[in-house]
């Protein structure tokens, strides 16, 4: 079912901006149902929303730069009937009214999408401020929050139709910096799932949003090398898929984690909460260790050990060890 | 001793018919006022927990609205339609219960239930566990916010639909209500009420000794409001300015009441101490005698 | 060096609420160093901060009910050359306040120090609003931050003595609800050492703030039944004694977590990120996993396992499987 | 071309002995202007990223404040009795990091390293990298508890330093600006100066047309404040009103500093395109040019 295996390098396929998809997905499901609406903090042009507020004035509400009465007023378009899309820059979405998202959207289960534009590093050069690597952490934290973090323009779109289509809390993940199309036009969101996009049972790699391309890429340096990894795409962080891990921890030599999110409680730290439960293995956890330096989010993610390159070589010594 | 059923005493009200006089409606509201505050002082009491001061400053409030103004009933609590009402401070959960109890929202002997292991009147709102309660509120700053959405969704339903929000006034200095007041005048929300109730007491101390408010009428006018002042003990001043709000076409109200903490229990009135204390036998005994004795008039 | 093992049950000793503890040793330090202040949120009273204030009137800020000048006000504090410890309701301080904690503390490295008073579940029948389950998790996300998690009065001194003389930020969770002294008068706070409180090689049991009695109490049945827990007090959350984890890995059949904080992200997790690292070991991570319903916090840890005989059956399932 | 250091054209300033003139106060305080701005341009152009529209409405505003304002110099950035500026408009780094290049607290040459792979110098402004830095900004909303902070600290301290605290307007929809500014009127923090970059425009749209502030001052002195406008690209006016603060003993100052965005470059002023786009070739000529031939006067 996914389009890798066929289609030649995964690093030679074109790559995308999710926020394009984001955009075409949210004025569909506006089209088709009156009770979608946008909520903004001064972000429409960040979120690429400049189209749909054309399309629909009144459906797209922008209370300012006031991250605080943004996830409030969600709430109360969510009592009121509507099914908002919040879309802000995850950073400030996250850490400016994460009180907001316990109680008015969690905790009174308000049907609210909270959707986290240009997280992790996306914001490069605009340093530790702007970046959003703590989201995932943060949210998994707070109980009845579905996250998904997907993986490429139609994932995110896949999980938007999902979101709207099932009430409840959900955080979706926007990807800005450029990744390639992983599945076929016709993929289906399934909450709570893990998707094998390459099969192997040396050892496993579990990834997801902007670095599950560079999984696959460092799983076809392995095969190289006879080394089968099998690549997990784990596009909802919560739920998590218990029985993919356990499996994967059973069948293959160890995991590898990676994640452009914090070392510290992101998926990372959800599998390695998994596997000690039901089947301890080894587990390498990728992601960002520190407050980044300036640099773009490509070389920081390099930096990081997310490189091709640096997955494999993480791989190829869980291999090795056992 | 424990809180029982027996303790469940309240009466049950219903809103008039329309027609009914302002006299009528009045003294409906005192009388429910007063029952009200007779029940929660049992609750207090009785659960050993609550916070009697700010229960007690805001049942006139919390009465004029259930009894004569906002546009919900039982029936309607899933009426897209219906007004809405939001205690943005959520401490007074104790009042908020009994109200809705009141008003047949909630079976009475449920609030015999309350803060004990399981029930479903914890110490702060639920919308979950509760009929008629629009939303989970306890932190401060929470209810202007999502009552600004509330009014916001009723614009886009054209929908005649009001939204009442009553905070408290320590709670204003969250920055989160300022953010939503200002979006409120942006967009014009003349169906959204906010209701301040202005017993000049927070947790601690004062307003003025913490962080003054004044001049709060000055602010909310700055930030697009029609201000209109009223005391939040008088029934009739209540429901005069409660049900004819916008009093300016394209602007939020914002209602200054004026109240004290604790009112009208004669040890208790503007006494900080009462933010949670709860009432020894003999303090208990004398705010029934005081309610049980005092006109059913306008609480005044 | 642990008082435990001499005096008895560690259930039948008095019960002390730590907040007096903190108070005490807040005036003490403000009367050796002019340059500490308290920073508060309306909440002199919940913090019992009277006397303080007595004592030092210009010395203890109150903001109002206003969390995120709370932290940014700190932060100004400490550029002025003082040395503020923020005193507020951990929820609302580190839900209201999380963004002013990641950019104007941490980030900015000012030299705060946030008391997170009454946290965990102490709020008990308040609320989930009021509980503060997540906030150990939060900052766990958050690079350059110091979490300690003090069990008794007198490592609640200790940790303040420590932080008051360190340089940096660090969050320190002040408990409300009544815990024993588990510690000798003169008890020094190291940072990211664990202490094993009860020595055993069967199992372990990791946990600290109001749950580590429970532990030792729980260790104390095992003993009943020949089973000999060793008991590892983790006052620090961050940064961790990976080194202690390690060991009781390998010389204990298995790890039990035990915390009054979120099963996601938390103790238990920073111990199964641990130990998936260095060396796979099953782990049973103790923590509260909803939204609570109605109950005191006492009611509420007994409800999620956190009893002694709810700790120990636990362990009892890990020392038989291996 | 990227940006290297034979773009680092920028000359060094100091400030000009007390006994100068304003005269000469403000023409020097107009040559760094100018010269700050046509530095900023060449590292905005050249590293093909940055925010010229806010650092063109602010730089008149930073250099009257380095170049004849504050009390600290290169040499006393840890003089614990040094003025204080928070840069709470973290956005316009690029503006900021040449003006503490222009008064020597930067090698100039370091601008080169604007926003490349662990320079120092990124897009928001990061204390333990830069010296002169006070605070790590770039969230909206951050400055003024901070600079609330530091000016209760000169209180405890009985110092008579000063903190100054530049916000976009914008920026003020944040609630947290208004929890510190009803805080810094309890305190009477009269040694506290908000400075808010007036150019009526935001990331997307107009401020009005986003959450209007007006009317501004009404809110500020309900919050408190004295408040004062000037033309904030007229080196004159602020000059004279940033140098002789508190206006009302008691009060905090509130500058509402009137300016353009990408000021006064003809084709970006007022335009909101220009929060951050980046200029073409062309576009960067042409603007070097009008900057070039503008008299070295009041930058107007
Ligand atoms: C965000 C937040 N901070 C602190 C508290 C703790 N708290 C509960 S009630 C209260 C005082 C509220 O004072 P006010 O708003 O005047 O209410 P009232 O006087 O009507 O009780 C405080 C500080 C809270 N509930 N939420
Ligand atoms: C909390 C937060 N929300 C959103 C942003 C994104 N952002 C950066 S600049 C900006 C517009 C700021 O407008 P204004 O304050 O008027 O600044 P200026 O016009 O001087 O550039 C926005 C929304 C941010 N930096 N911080
Ligand atoms: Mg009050
Ligand atoms: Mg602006």
């Amino acid at each position: 079912m996914p389009a890798t295996s066929t289609q030649g390098s995964i690093v030679d396929r074109p790559r995308f901006d999710c926020r394009n998809a984001y955009v075409k997905a949210l004025a569909d499901l506006a089209q088709e149902d009156h009770r979608i609406v946008g909520v903004v903090n001064d972000s429409i042009g960040s979120s690429k929303l400049d189209a749909f507020k054309k399309a629909f004035p009144d459906r797209l509400i922008n209370v300012g730069i006031a991250e605080q009465d943004m996830v409030g007023v969600a709430a109360g378009l969510a009592n009121g009937g509507r099914i908002p899309f919040v879309s802000a820059a995850s950073c400030f979405l996250t850490a400016r009214a994460l009180e907001q998202i316990k109680a008015d959207i969690a905790y009174s289960n308000r049907n609210v999408k909270l959707c986290g534009m240009s997280p992790g590093m996306a914001y490069g050069e605009l340093g530790p401020t702007h970046h959003s690597i703590e989201d995932i952490a943060w949210l998994r934290a707070i109980d009845n929050m579905t996250i998904i973090v997907p993986a490429s323009p139609v994932e995110t779109a896949a999980a938007m139709r999902w979101a709207a289509a099932t009430d409840g809390p959900a955080f979706i993940r926007v990807s800005r910096m450029s990744v390639p199309e992983i599945y076929p036009e016709d993929y289906e969101f399934v909450p709570g799932k893990a998707i094998t996009v390459r099969d192997g049972n040396d050892v496993t790699i579990i990834s997801n949003g902007t670095v599950l391309w560079r999984a696959l890429a460092a799983a076809e340096q392995l095969a190289e090398d006879g080394i089968n990894a099998r690549v997990l795409s784990m596009p909802t962080v919560k739920p998590l898929d218990v029985d993919a891990v356990i499996a994967a921890a059973q069948e293959t030599a160890g995991i590898i984690t990676a994640e452009e999110a914090t070392i510290a409680g992101g998926l990372g730290g959800a599998v390695a909460e998994t596997v000690v439960k039901h089947h301890p293995t080894r587990v390498e956890i990728l992601g960002v260790p520190e407050f980044a330096p300036t640099g773009s989010a490509a070389f920081l993610l390099d930096r990081y050990g997310m490189s091709p390159e640096g997955i494999a070589d993480k791989a190829r010594g869980l291999a090795r060890q056992n | 001793m424990p809180l029982t059923t027996e303790h469940a005493t309240l009466p049950v009200f219903k809103q008039l018919p329309p027609h009914s006089s302002r006299g009528q409606q009045i003294a409906h509201i005192a009388e429910a006022a007063r029952q009200i505050r007779i029940q929660d002082l049992k609750l207090v009491h009785h659960a050993g927990a609550g916070h009697i001061g700010g229960d007690f400053s805001a049942i006139d409030i919390l009465a004029t609205l259930y009894g004569a103004v906002l546009n919900v009933s039982p029936d309607t609590v899933d009426d897209p339609d219906r007004d809405r009402f939001i205690l943005s401070k959520g401490h007074v959960a104790g009042a908020y219960y009994t109200t809705l109890a009141a008003f047949g929202f909630l079976p009475v002997e449920e609030l015999a239930t309350f803060l004990k292991p399981l029930s479903a009147l914890n110490g702060h709102p639920n919308r979950n566990k509760v009929k008629g309660i629009e939303a989970n509120t306890g932190p401060l700053g929470h209810g202007l916010p999502i009552a600004v959405g509330l009014a916001l969704s009723a614009q886009l339903d054209v929908s005649r639909r009001r939204t009442y929000v009553l905070t408290g006034d320590g709670e204003l200095q969250e920055g989160s209500n300022w953010e939503a007041m200002m979006a409120a005048s942006q967009y014009e929300l003349d169906r959204l009420t906010v209701i301040v109730d202005r017993n000049r007491l927070q947790q601690g101390a004062t307003v003025r000794q913490t962080n003054d408010l004044d001049p709060l009428d000055a602010k909310a006018a700055a930030f697009g409001f029609a201000v209109v002042e009223v005391n939040g003990h008088d029934h009739g001043e209540l429901y005069d300015v409660l049900s004819s709000v916008p009093f300016r076409p394209g602007k939020p109200t914002f209602v200054i009441a004026h109240t004290h903490k604790g009112h009208p229990i004669s040890y208790m009135s503007n006494n900080v101490a009462w933010h949670h204390r709860v009432p020894s036998a003999a303090e208990y005994q004398q705010a029934l005698d005081e309610l049980e004795s005092s006109p059913t008039t306008t609480g005044n």
